[in-house]
């Protein structure tokens, strides 16, 4: 009764789709370039791709610059912009909304 | 760190990103939602380094770099003007796009640490999948490009459509689906690039027909690519993480871009296909050169009015035709319980009889001493945030002031483009009594709310 | 069955108790309907509306000698009262209490008289409370006449030519009349105050959109018939100092405020009339008690600091086809109480409290 | 710079055109005030209010001798025009058409008269536009008093001692009087008809919560300056069955259509009025350019059939007050778009349109 | 048939059961989502069968108990009163729980077959799984056949409370986690029967000291019980469906109470717990014998008149108390946009001065032709759906015709009680003018609204 | 890199946990009833279990009627009439909104 792994993945991409659907249904209109801001900073999770190629074959001295690390780096530093760039803005957005809401 | 353990961990970072999404969709919630985001992504990074395990030069690489770029990104978010907001996302969309291709070129050049097979004999599944995550990606890359460039103003805003372009893409596409069947055949790696190349075409290509009132759409629609490169990539490499992720921004994304369509009343179908119905009506009249107006929905004001101290109702006789007094009692009533301070400010002459106005707040049990003329609160609208202009027009025109040749030079005017925000009110852009033009629609601080008076009054209640 | 109605003075009242309307619904009841020649003329309606609805148009004389039932608004003179045939009723608003010994003399032949003002407040006789829908009338008549006469405009009106400020109503006495008139001028634009001594009346005053000015400490002053009482001295004191400060920018006045079988409370003293702007109304309905404000004297428009003060008794007068529909359709509701249909007789049922309170005796 | 005004004749014109208020507004613009003694005390504007302001009271002789400026509502009589100085301005609502000959001859002794129904209807000049306000008040007034010799109660009551239904009102022209006249009735209850040969006029009817009678294939009979063109034959046909069959069910009819330097249009015939219910009434403020309705007679009260027609000219004198209000303000306006501030002279600077267009020559 | 195609057999019937719930909330999609539920549990039986493979005896018992049970299901489902509706979920409950207990002994006498180990020797994590399964299955037994009990009326709808109740569940819960444990370290059997026995006990005492107004909740949270149940047999049978399903049950089962709980302002917790509240105030008035009111909110009562073809509007005093009329215009503007007629009846003494309803009427600029009085509208309560009485009482109050002892005895009324639905916007059950109890609001077609009828019709405008 | 299937199931557990949350979330009230009767209609799934166990050990014509099967069919008849008459009293429920609807 052994279950391909991948029939696994495959329900977690499903279900999350479900999620992912959901989830943002109910947002209010002068939420979205925030949300769309948060959501393109979460994208950036594929960083975690880029450190596992980046760190291939890591401890072995030669290989440390091949070809595949350098796309891995390059990567890193692209999605980690993103990441850092994309949670502040929105933070920043997010707080001129409290600002206002304070004042009165 | 074993396998299980990470597994484990992704899935907390994976709710974590659920949460964040779940906090940003409103307004009471949006900065835990961020701090989820945050949270999540640390735990993310956190535990695929310590899975990598040694901790000797690649390690510190990865550090610096993962350091430059957070400076970069921190810098941009600092510096950026908060106007600039769209096209800035629109531009890290194209970083995340640009990354993912990188991930899979690195997957398809060093197959073996990702277990993906050896070079030259790579899983067909991985195969498939990552060179999908790589078109993706590269599509969402050039793709966000031109969309920054669109938004920035460095290319025109308006759609470039030329003869045949449906069928190029068509034949693009064709290519790109048989390409990916000779790669996994032949495991060629020239076919890879190819394929990669021409992704970056098709990204071009899907946005420059779109226009630029439709950017927003299109960034949320790119997004929701990353999202499906992401979780292409994801399958690749067997992580859960990036799989959750990705069906999530990648379906979230979706969504979003869809909302924002009926949001703007266009279809969501000609928006993505990009060009499609830019021959219909519709799309036409964006297509041509126009003074830009900002155009609001309902809750935009609503949330305006709402998270405002002071705000300002002007009405004309719009209100009047839409019979929209008693909406408008409605919803002062309804900010008012939200703590904002409310007045109207009363022209002389709106309307189309004297007294026009004060008959029909009466009629709506507005109390009088909410209700000032002009010479009394003409001042106040320096202070105030929102000036809510309900089917007045020429009322409000600056004009009045400046130009000695228009027909209502002399007439005192109501202020309103001193306060912070103003809302009009009105069916189109269509003048008023007089007949002239109103400057102040196409002022940046002016939002268009084109709908019958009361409808829109109605709407605005909704949401509040 | 008979049921018949003869003029009345007209000099001093143009209503009538039995309108062409109402007289159909008498005749498909089973009942003959005798009306005096003439006696609606004055507001339209012709003898032949009368006989088209199937009436029988007759000299006074022979109305009174016929009918069994007879319907009138006052006491009919000595005269006509003698050609009242034995064991009829005589229905109408006798002000019984002021005209007891003449009717009790008339009773007296046996004849049955019905005054209405004595109708029990009851939910059943809501019907054909007279008081009640004369009232009515009588507050929106007053805030019209009012407004008629008053030299400014009411609403306010934001003009080119600059602004018109909304007129201020003090409507004293929030009952039946005064309910009315706050509601008559509050959709004319004004802005409307009100002071009763009933506690249910701020609520009621709210309800129509009015300001009702609190008496702090108020007592509640309302019988159970849910008429006023009279109301104490640190009352009086706490009311008078509210009202002279409110009176002072107020530029109408209604006076509605009674006490059923006393004279009208005096709400409005000469002092605050001092106070107030000349050019400023007071309508006093209350005058044919007495009146609430100082000065008022019934039927007369008397004039102090540019302070003009109506005594109005027979407004009414000055909505007559309005008042005589609702007056006849009252009526008509009071006799179908009293006649036994099936035996086709009228049926003094002396347990029914409505007939009991209201028959003289 | 001296500015005055005599009384009017009091018999005829109720109104003025100075009030304490705006006198004090002409005061701190840097002029001084003259009024003839005892011109405002009949609306309780007494000759101490003037003065309180800053005002001087004089004789009516040293009032028109001294003034530069002259404000009045009618053309002050000869002997008193004799009195004015030269080079001096008057300014009132002179019907110049009417009286041009009078005016010419003032003009020939270097007075400048300005009659202000002659003001251009733009934009600039709503603030000083007397027809606009002056009808306003008229539209209301009209209503209120039709509303109060109406036999009836206007609103809908349905009460216990029956139902009155809501009045039913016909305004005939939908112009400045016009539109208040519909507001007016409209807030008191009544369901309101219009009229008009405008069609923009139908909007504005409906954003008052009045009812467009639409006569079928209606042209658009507006002038540039928003009045109304006379019309055509075959619209007044089709005007007329309209009319003729709304009007069977109508019970108060307000006129106020004109087309401007000529006789009023009649809209309302004898075969109408012979169609409607007694008890109605016809108040016709177009009496004075002759009438909208049949048998109209200026300032008299005419009964056809039971209709009462009211030809109503000197409506404002009934609401002198706000009238004057407004009138003063008007004229302050226009007497600021002349007077140069800087230079404290007067400066008839005829490419002003509202200048050039008022100065009778 | 494969296991990698049995599991995803099953994550497409865990969609279509996610599909079901969906569709259910909101009326358009409802039926659809009913179907998409079905054909779910038809996949996953099917697929179920197929699995287990061979087709002999065993099978076709399978088959008649199948049909036994599904014919007895029908049978109920079509010969069950619309009315009994609650009580009907609460009685299929019960049998959901029972199974779910049946299901985890199976396991634990045979668990051999579910790949758990042997008899004496289960795997703990399955030992754990099994036990917690059973046990909620056993709660959500008797605490459905408690909740069917009450709402069948056969037990008293009040709260049952004693002494130290609380100390007791207290005792029982310790008492559960400690048999478990015992369970997992001896495999004793005694142990996992006296789990089963002490979990009966536990669900009853759970249930009786709810009143009977709250078992709406209670069935919606026993609902989410089961669905755990499931979840954690699904555990201990590595079956990705009842995982998914039993989730998915579970969550939106205590949601769904959540939400039901607040629409009727009572707390979430207090209900759950069981009594806990019944000594505030609040609880305790329910607690006292009375008659029984149905008791609706503003999306109800939309409900209703959205769907009603014809509405009569009956206004009283109290809607110019709360100066509802404006709001009341609105909302009847809506109904008219949705196609349902509406008209408003008007008694002669609603209010307190005679034409008080049509003053108010009149300045919301409610049109005079959809007035009407009594005589008038009377014969058509028969024919409407829903009459709306808004602050209306005595002139509603059907003991005017019936009770010659009334004070408002003889007096006309209007017969709203004809109309198939009667709701009564009101603050609360106290009487009117005449200070007389009324019937109507104990009548099986009424839906009391309590609140201030002005809050009330717009709340009721915002969910039409 | 071998990850424990309990990892995955836990996993979709959580997943299905969030969208149970979400896809309620905008229920009329007046569907609050047929929603119920639905979801305890699909909780019934547990029969998927029941017949595990009933066929536990079929073809061994033994112990088809072993203790544990016998549980399991017992099982399998609650269940069933749990998902018929879920089901069904569903379909009626909301067959009577529809006709109400398409009166008008
Ligand atoms: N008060 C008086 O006595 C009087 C008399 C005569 C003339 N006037 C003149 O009238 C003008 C009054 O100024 P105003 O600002 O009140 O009015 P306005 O300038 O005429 O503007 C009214 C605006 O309302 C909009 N509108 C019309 N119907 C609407 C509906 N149903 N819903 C939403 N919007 C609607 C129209 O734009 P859309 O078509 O785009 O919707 C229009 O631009 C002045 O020019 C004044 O001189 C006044
Ligand atoms: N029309 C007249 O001329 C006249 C004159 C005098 C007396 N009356 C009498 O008045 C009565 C009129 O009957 P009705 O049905 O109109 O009124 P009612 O029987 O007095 O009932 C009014 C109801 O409105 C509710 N209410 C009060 N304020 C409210 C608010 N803000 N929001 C929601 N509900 C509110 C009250 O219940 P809650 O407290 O529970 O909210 C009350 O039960 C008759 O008995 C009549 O005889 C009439
Ligand atoms: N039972 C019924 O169905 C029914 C029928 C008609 C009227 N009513 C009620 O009876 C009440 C009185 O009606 P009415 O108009 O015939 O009364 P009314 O004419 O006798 O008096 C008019 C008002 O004057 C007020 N008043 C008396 N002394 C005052 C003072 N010193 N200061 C201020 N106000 C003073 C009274 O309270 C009353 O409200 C009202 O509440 C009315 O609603 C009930
Ligand atoms: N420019 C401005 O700012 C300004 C200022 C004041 C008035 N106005 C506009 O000018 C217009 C006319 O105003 P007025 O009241 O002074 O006009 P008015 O007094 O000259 O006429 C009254 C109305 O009668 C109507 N009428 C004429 N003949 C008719 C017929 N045969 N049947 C029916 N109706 C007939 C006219 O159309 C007009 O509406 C209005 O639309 C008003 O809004 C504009």
């Amino acid at each position: 009764m052994e279950i391909d792994p991948f029939i696994f993945r495959l329900s977690i991409f499903i279900l999350s789709i479900f999620i992912g659907y959901y989830v943002v249904w109910s947002v209010t209109p002068s939420l979205h370039t925030p949300l769309m801001s948060v959501t393109n900073a979460i994208s950036s999770v594929i960083i975690v791709g880029a450190i596992i190629a980046a760190l291939a074959g890591d401890g072995d001295k030669e290989k440390i610059f091949d070809i595949a690390n350098i796309y891995g780096y390059l990567a890193i530093i692209l999605a980690a912009i993103n990441i850092f760039g994309g949670f502040l803005v929105t933070q920043r957005m997010l707080a001129m909304y409290k600002k206002k809401r304070k004042e009165k | 760190m074993s396998s299980n353990l990470l597994a484990v961990f992704y899935l907390i970072s994976g709710v974590l990103f659920i949460l964040a999404l779940r906090g940003l969709s409103s307004p009471e919630t949006s900065r835990r939602g961020n701090f989820f985001g945050i949270i999540g992504m640390t735990i993310a990074i956190f535990v695929t380094i310590l899975s990598v395990g040694n901790f000797s030069t690649g390690f510190i690489y990865l550090l610096v770099f993962l350091l430059i770029g957070g400076s970069i990104g921190a810098l941009i978010a600092f510096k950026i003007p908060m106007t600039a907001m769209p096209e800035l996302v629109a531009g890290f969309h194209s970083l995340v796009g640009l990354a993912a291709v990188f991930v899979a070129i690195s997957a398809f050049l060093n197959p073996t640490v990702f277990n993906l097979g050896i070079p030259g004999d790579i899983k067909i599944a991985s195969l498939i999948e990552m060179s999908l995550g790589a078109s993706i990606g590269a599509i969402t890359f050039t793709g966000s490009i031109i969309a920054f460039l669109k938004l920035r103003g460095i290319m025109s805003g308006s759609p470039i459509i030329f003869l045949g372009q449906h069928y190029l893409n068509l034949v693009l596409g064709i290519t790109l689906v048989s390409l990916i069947f000779y790669l996994c055949k032949t495991q060629i790696d020239t076919w890879f690039w190819t394929i990669i190349l021409i992704s970056f075409l098709v990204g071009v290509l899907l946005i420059i027909p779109i226009g630029g009132a439709d950017m927003p759409v299109v960034i949320s629609m790119l997004n929701s690519y990353s999202g499906w490169a992401a979780a292409g990539i994801g399958f690749t490499l067997e992580n859960t993480a990036l799989i959750i992720t990705g069906a999530l921004v990648g379906s979230s994304g979706a969504i979003l871009s869809y909302i924002m369509c009926k949001g703007m009343n266009r279809s969501f179908f000609n928006v993505i296909l990009g060009g499609w119905g830019a021959t219909d009506d519709k799309t036409k009249s964006t297509s041509k050169e126009q003074k830009p107006v900002k155009n609001g929905n309902a809750d935009d004001a609503a949330f305006l009015m709402k998270n405002a101290s002071s705000v300002i109702i002007v009405p004309g006789y719009g209100m009047a035709v839409a019979q929209a007094q008693h909406a408008l009692r409605e919803m002062v009533d309804s900010l008012k319980k939200n703590g904002v301070k409310v007045t109207y400010a009363i022209h002389p002459v709106a309307g189309r009889m004297p007294g026009h106005m004060n008959v029909l707040l009466a009629e709506a049990n507005v109390p009088y001493d909410e209700v000032f003329e002009l010479e009394e609160i003409n001042n106040d609208f320096a202070n105030c945030d929102v000036a809510y202009v309900i089917g007045a027009n020429d009322v409000t025109n600056p004009v009045a002031k400046t130009d000695p040749q228009s027909p209502i030079y002399g007439m005192p005017i109501l202020d309103v483009e001193k306060s912070k925000s103003v809302l009009f009110v009105k069916r189109s852009l269509s003048p008023g009594y007089a007949g002239i033009d109103n400057d102040l629609f196409y002022r940046d601080n002016t939002l268009m709310l084109f709908a019958d008076a009361k409808k829109m009054t109605e709407d605005i209640i909704k949401s509040l | 069955m008979i049921i018949g109605s003869i003029s009345e003075n007209k000099q001093l009242e143009k209503r009538i108790s039995i309108t062409p309307e109402i007289s159909k619904k008498y005749i498909s009841s089973g009942l003959e309907v005798l009306i005096e020649k003439g006696s609606g003329e004055h507001l339209g309606f012709s003898d032949d509306d009368f006989f088209k609805e199937g009436c029988k148009l007759e000299s006074k004389e022979t109305v009174l000698n016929k009918s069994n039932i007879v319907l009138q608004l006052n006491l009919p003179d000595d005269k006509n009262l003698d050609l009242l045939k034995e064991n009829s009723v005589l229905i109408g608003n006798f002000n019984s209490n002021y005209n007891k010994e003449k009717i009790l003399k008339i009773s007296s032949r046996k004849i049955s008289v019905f005054s209405l003002e004595l109708l029990p407040r009851i939910t059943r006789a809501q019907s054909m409370d007279i008081l009640s829908s004369q009232a009515n009338l009588a507050g929106y008549k007053a805030v019209l006449d009012s407004f008629a006469i008053f030299r400014k405009a009411i609403p306010m009106m934001m003009t080119a030519a600059g602004t018109i400020s909304a007129a201020k109503v003090l409507v004293v006495g929030a009952g039946v009349a005064g309910l009315q008139a706050i509601a008559t001028a509050k959709r004319m634009g004004a802005i409307v105050f009100s002071t009763d001594v009933r506690l249910a009346s701020k609520e009621q005053v709210e309800s129509l959109g009015g300001k009702f000015l609190v008496v702090e400490g108020a007592e509640n002053l309302e019988t159970e018939g849910g008429y006023a009482k009279e109301a104490s001295n640190e009352f009086k004191k706490k009311q008078e100092d509210l009202i002279t400060e409110t009176l002072k920018k107020i530029d109408i006045v209604i006076c509605t405020a009674l006490i059923p079988g006393k004279k009208a409370p005096k709400i409005i003293n000469e002092k605050m009339i001092e106070n107030m702007k000349p050019g400023s109304i007071i309508y006093d309905l209350a005058a044919s008690q007495g009146g609430n404000a100082a000065f008022t004297k019934a039927d007369e428009i008397v004039e102090k600091n540019g302070v003009i003060i109506l005594g109005e008794t027979t407004i009414l007068n000055k909505l007559p086809t309005s008042a005589s529909n609702l007056y006849a359709k009252n009526l008509f509701n009071f006799v179908m109480n009293l006649y036994d249909n099936k035996n086709n007789k009228i049926n003094i049922n002396l347990e029914d409290e409505i007939i009991n309170k209201t028959l003289v005796k």
